[in-house]
């Protein structure tokens, strides 16, 4: 056992630092204090690109490997998830690059889709974003009830439904549109769809007006007789009987959710420091009923990293982690809503003037336990393991 | 005689208070919070009914109500709006305090206060961070929930002080409660134009204006739980309503009982306040009861709706904070947990219904 | 509204306090420390009869009416329950008479039943028990899966099962023992029969030993082609094929939900106010957690004990009390558990001895959320008519 | 480079530690509580494992090991019996306090324990309780687990005393760990043997006591776990198993993530206190997590058998006391609440896996 970070893990970690103090955390208060997402022309993102944030890892095939540096560990990953939740957890998600979509697209996508969706976030000339549209007005946490059809029309496919609170969409170059072709088959009969800005059918957008992450846009849209060439299907027409397209996303998801409760472990830290300076500067530290929140955040928070690194830990040696990641996900969340509530009791009125970053990150939080699968979802999949409850 | 039924006068007060939040409040709910107040419409609404009114002495207009009386329309308001309650009732909690003054200074002050169509805060500074000599006052208030404040009642450690002029107010954008304002106070030199001093008189106060609060919480809970259940019975996933998976519906059976325990408490401080003029112990735990209930069914309300509680289409993200920004007020929890606390150690045995010796 | 009680309630409370703090507290520290229940032949048992305790309500067809104290209400029953809880919850079941089903009698029994096995608790010669046998190995808060088979056999029904649990059993001078006269038929079936004590085939009886509530006996035993009287069928044949048994026996634990409410508020407050005279003798008020542990303690359980009585109100209004029933009996069997738990730590080592009435009641208090359909039997209850949560 | 495995020594002492807690001490669990003791069989098979001697330097032939490697073995023995545990380990937490003497009085001390099979115990009475002058120590303890005490360490507000003499037990009913003992102790004229003055070695002292009992409480934590899991799979209501009702299964669900929760806070105070020498907050919150934690599992675990949790047929309600009385040891929880916020708020920033400055 080793709890230590290597040199090369907390060099990054104070590079993310450094980017969340300087970039992320005054473009976070300032979407949060207009009320509106980061606009897409702002020089924020454009400096992302100079830092060479907003890339692809994927290659096509015949790139020579890159020497250098060797690719981190999903633990540093999930340190650095967490440190730039820290400054502002929904500058995260607006950053530019192919985003979500990019794992399934590099896992399923045959070689000419990943050129034509991935190249240009090679190198991108300009911030370029992608999105995956899975949740659906009726069709949150129970990713089998999607309703969004694919019909087949010659070379075509015909997409309709109805998308909601989905990352990005308006600025995406594409979208990978959830969709189900036979409504009757449930899971079996997902797909998933490229579709590009600007096809007729797709839209308009309702950009969503959230209670916090305001960073970032959550957007709404319709896909009406949106027709796409049939060679949008992920992963061609070839593996249609697969059930992949669900199967895709569960992995999708499985794979953030360890990210999601770093993120939640950033946003509670975030408080607590916050809280505890907040503390310190009026002399509160002296009553102890404030130590002791400050001492309960302090310890919950620490928990949470813990089983959160845990499950990052066990996917760096390729042991299952289907627990783990579960229980570090709801386990976070619930702790760090808890450290920004706790919080805005100590800061009391000052709270309640609402521009502190505290009341803030109270706001901000509470999508921690609903994004990737609610904190009902995460203990039915630990259920299933423990006791085998039947799904 | 044990009884809990309300007076036919309580029951009417509660269904013309109810008809009223969920008429006028509830459907301006959003516009009432971007606007930074209520209509004038909805104003005088509440003013034909009386509301701002309601503990008023009856020579100077009003209808002299006592605390279960305000509990039960506050709780109805809180369940619309709890900033638009506080926009409709221009004397709040501050009228608690004002009714202790002899009653030739209240009247000239009370009737003063109308008149104008005046405005009253009251705050609690009882833990000495607020500096007054014997005619003016200096100090600062981060947030009271309104943009107006033209007598401003302090509770401070030695008494309550009426203060008058000096009172300046910066607009804030508020946690919550922005249909009544947000403003941080500075006060410089301000006058004390009365003065209370009386130590049962401060803690009835007080209890008076926390249970004020409280009861707000309770509707706004109330209504937060009513909004997720009928959302859960509607929602379908895994092919039931999500009220259906039973974690969800003990959820739910939770947050029902966490309210209607504080309404039991809201209504025996109350009850006691009025009817033995001292519920110091129970109002400050009615109190902390909210706050506590309040962490516990503001977040869930929300989680219950998934993604779509996030989003400002549905109210329980505002119910969240909004319950969150009321338990900040008066000194906060900690304030009334101390101040409970300690009257509870004092006694010898903390729970009777009945007189007992030490036993 | 008026919450205070008026002259008659307070008397009866007092002469309850008065019982319990010179009679129950004693007998009831007894048992805990020499871990068996009170003996069927100590005096204490003599004393509840002189003290008029120990009989039954029921009074033969023609019995002029007495005239004199009206009847308690359910809230004065209930806050009476609270008070000898308060001295020892365990005594109170060991008490003699036709306790818990003296009212599945009188509601369901014939005159020559409520004759034959009532009669004796008019004014009993000694102290008298009866017993209700429910609970079985197999089957606790779902009382449709009872095993327990009725079989009729000529003018004999022969009784085979196994019961668990049953309060005062071996000393009963009878037994209302559920069974079923179909288990391919579930509750319909179910019916319940006098059982009287010698009976062949009933016992033998095992003392179960328990954490706490050590005054009082519950008994196993089993029923081995145990033959009794046609006529021992409570209700006689004729009402055979309604379902009244099981209605029976949940009318009962409806009924009883508040009692035990009431019970876990007067466990809580013995607790409270034993660790609040530990503090104050101690010098812990000082110290700000030790308030707060006793703040809360003090305002749950005044919280529990309003909507308890709230719940009795309502049947004294004969008002439907399903919700508040289950509500009081769930929340209140939490926050009384929680309160034991709370006092330890105030008490600190001093708990740890062993020796202090908190870490009796810490024992004592599990119960109450057993006992009458678990807390998560009560919340079902309550999720049906909040959400219609299918059985 | 950060890893959570365990090293081949490590995995063998838990494997170890497993087989004799599984074998030996779960089955004379009540029997063991009954007699208030363990059989000289098992306490032969502990030695033989070399169980009480974890700790012991090497030259007097313990295996000198750390504090994970302790928490490793103690999370087994107390998923079989904690009192037990208690008892197999002469020396017990408060050979943590002995290590920090000088070598030549640590050795001399240890031999002369291990060579007359006397028995240790450690009691924390920081809270300035405890009378000491130069020489001798005057004072009670109420409770510690434990009928013989040939040692006793005290730390007490200014230091570690280790007492010789003057120790008079008188047994007690005990709440938990009957199997360990239970005895008050009344101290008079005590001699005072040794001491410990340094600031850093009071506090490794402490936080290693805190850390043993702690893991004695997760492994029995653990095992209340295991225990009402497998009856809920196996036990059917309502028609099929109850750990298939989906809130008994989120509740299951709970009570397993705040177990692991609890082991990943005590294996870092312990790797932390191994490593770095000092682990003060994270010991102390270690203690803090698990004492939580046992007012959630314990009742728990009893409820989840209903009826059969009450009986003492099934281990659950002694998992429920057990847990509730090693929590109130060594000062209790607030005792740890008070040292870990205290030094956290010393901090400029809380919560930092790499060294930070204030930002």
């Amino acid at each position: 056992m080793h709890l230590e970070l290597d040199a090369d893990s907390k060099q990054r970690l104070e590079r993310a630092r450094e980017i969340g103090r300087t970039e992320v955390r005054p473009i976070g208060l300032e979407a949060d204090r207009l009320g509106r997402p980061i606009p897409v022309d702002d020089s924020y993102f454009a400096r992302c690109l100079e830092r060479g944030e907003g890339r692809t890892r994927w290659r096509p095939a015949g790139t020579p490997k890159r020497s250098g540096r060797r690719r981190r560990s999903t633990v540093t990953t999930l340190l650095i998830a967490e440190e730039l939740s820290y400054w502002d957890r929904g500058v995260g998600v607006a950053n530019p690059g192919p985003g979500l979509p990019e794992g399934n697209v590099i896992a399923q996508g045959t070689e000419e889709q990943k050129e034509k969706y991935l190249s240009a976030f090679i190198k991108p000339d300009r911030p370029r974003w992608a999105s995956f549209a899975m949740t659906e007005p009726g069709a949150g946490s129970d990713a089998a009830a999607i309703r969004t059809t694919a019909r087949k029309d010659g070379d075509s496919w015909i997409l309709n439904g109805a998308k909601c609170f989905i990352g990005n969409a308006s600025r995406a170059d594409w979208i990978l549109v959830q969709a189900t072709t036979d409504p009757e088959r449930g899971r079996a009969a997902q797909r998933a769809f490229f579709v590009e800005q600007g096809t007729a059918g797709l839209g308009p957008f309702k950009i969503e007006p959230k209670m916090g992450l305001k960073a970032y846009e959550s957007t709404s849209f319709p896909l009406q007789d949106c027709r796409i060439p049939a060679e949008n299907l992920l992963g061609g027409e070839k593996k249609r009987e697969r059930p992949e397209g669900f199967k895709g996303a569960m992995r999708t998801f499985n794979a953030q959710r360890p990210v999601i409760a770093a993120n939640a472990v950033g946003i509670g830290r975030s408080a607590l420091d916050e809280t505890l300076r907040f503390a310190r500067e009026h002399g509160l530290i002296k009553q102890a009923r404030v130590r002791d929140r400050i001492e309960h955040m302090t310890r919950k928070l620490r928990m949470a990293r813990l089983i959160c690194l845990r499950a990052g830990w066990l996917a760096d040696q390729e042991r299952p982690n289907v627990v783990e990641a579960s229980m570090c996900k709801y386990v976070a969340a619930a702790v760090a809503q808890e450290a920004t509530a706790l919080g805005m009791e100590v800061l009391g009125a000052v709270a309640g003037r609402g521009d502190h970053i505290v009341e803030k990150l109270y706001r901000d939080v509470k999508a921690m336990d609903i994004v990737e699968g609610t904190g009902q979802i995460q203990r039915m999949i630990i259920a299933r393991k423990l006791v085998e409850l039947p799904r | 005689m044990f009884d809990l039924q309300l007076s036919e006068e309580q029951l009417l007060l509660r269904e013309s208070a109810q008809r009223f939040a969920q008429s006028e409040l509830l459907p301006a709910m959003r516009e009432a919070e971007k606007s930074r107040g209520i209509s004038d419409a909805v104003r005088k609404s509440a003013s034909a009914i009386g509301l701002d009114r309601l503990a008023i002495p009856e020579a100077l207009g009003g209808s002299e109500l006592g605390c279960l009386a305000q509990a039960i329309v506050n709780e109805e308001l809180g369940a619309a709006d709890p900033g638009a309650a506080l926009a409709c009732d221009p004397l709040g909690p501050a009228i608690l305090a004002l009714r202790e003054l002899p009653e030739t200074e209240r009247d000239q002050i009370i009737a003063s206060l109308l008149e104008n169509q005046e405005r009253c805060t009251i705050v609690d500074r009882s833990d000495g961070t607020f500096d007054s000599d014997d005619e003016t006052t200096r100090g600062t208030i981060e947030w009271v929930p309104g943009d107006t404040v033209d007598l401003l009642a302090v509770i401070g450690s030695d008494g309550i002080v009426f203060l008058r002029g000096g009172i300046h107010l910066t607009p804030v954008h508020g946690a919550g409660l922005r249909a009544a304002g947000a403003s941080s106070i500075t006060i410089d030199r301000s006058s004390i134009i009365a003065r209370v001093s009386d130590a049962a008189a401060i803690d009835r106060a007080r209890a008076g204006a926390r249970l004020y609060i409280a009861s707000l919480m309770l509707g706004t809970m109330r209504q937060a739980c009513e909004y997720s259940r009928a959302y859960a019975r509607e929602r379908e996933a895994f092919g039931k309503p999500i009220a259906h998976h039973q974690a969800l519906a003990f959820l739910i059976t939770d947050m029902h009982a966490a309210v209607e325990g504080l309404r039991v408490l809201v209504h025996d401080a109350a009850w006691r306040l009025d009817h033995d003029g001292s519920a110091t112990i129970e109002a400050a735990q009615a109190f902390v009861e909210a706050v506590e209930v309040s962490r516990f069914i503001g977040p869930n309300a929300v989680q219950i709706l998934g993604g779509h509680g996030f989003m400002r289409d549905h109210p329980v993200e505002k119910y969240m904070r909004e319950v969150r920004a009321l338990g900040l007020l008066f000194g906060g929890v900690d304030a009334a947990r101390e101040e409970a606390g300690l009257a509870i150690c004092k006694h010898p045995t903390a729970l009777d219904l009945c007189a007992r010796e030490e036993c």
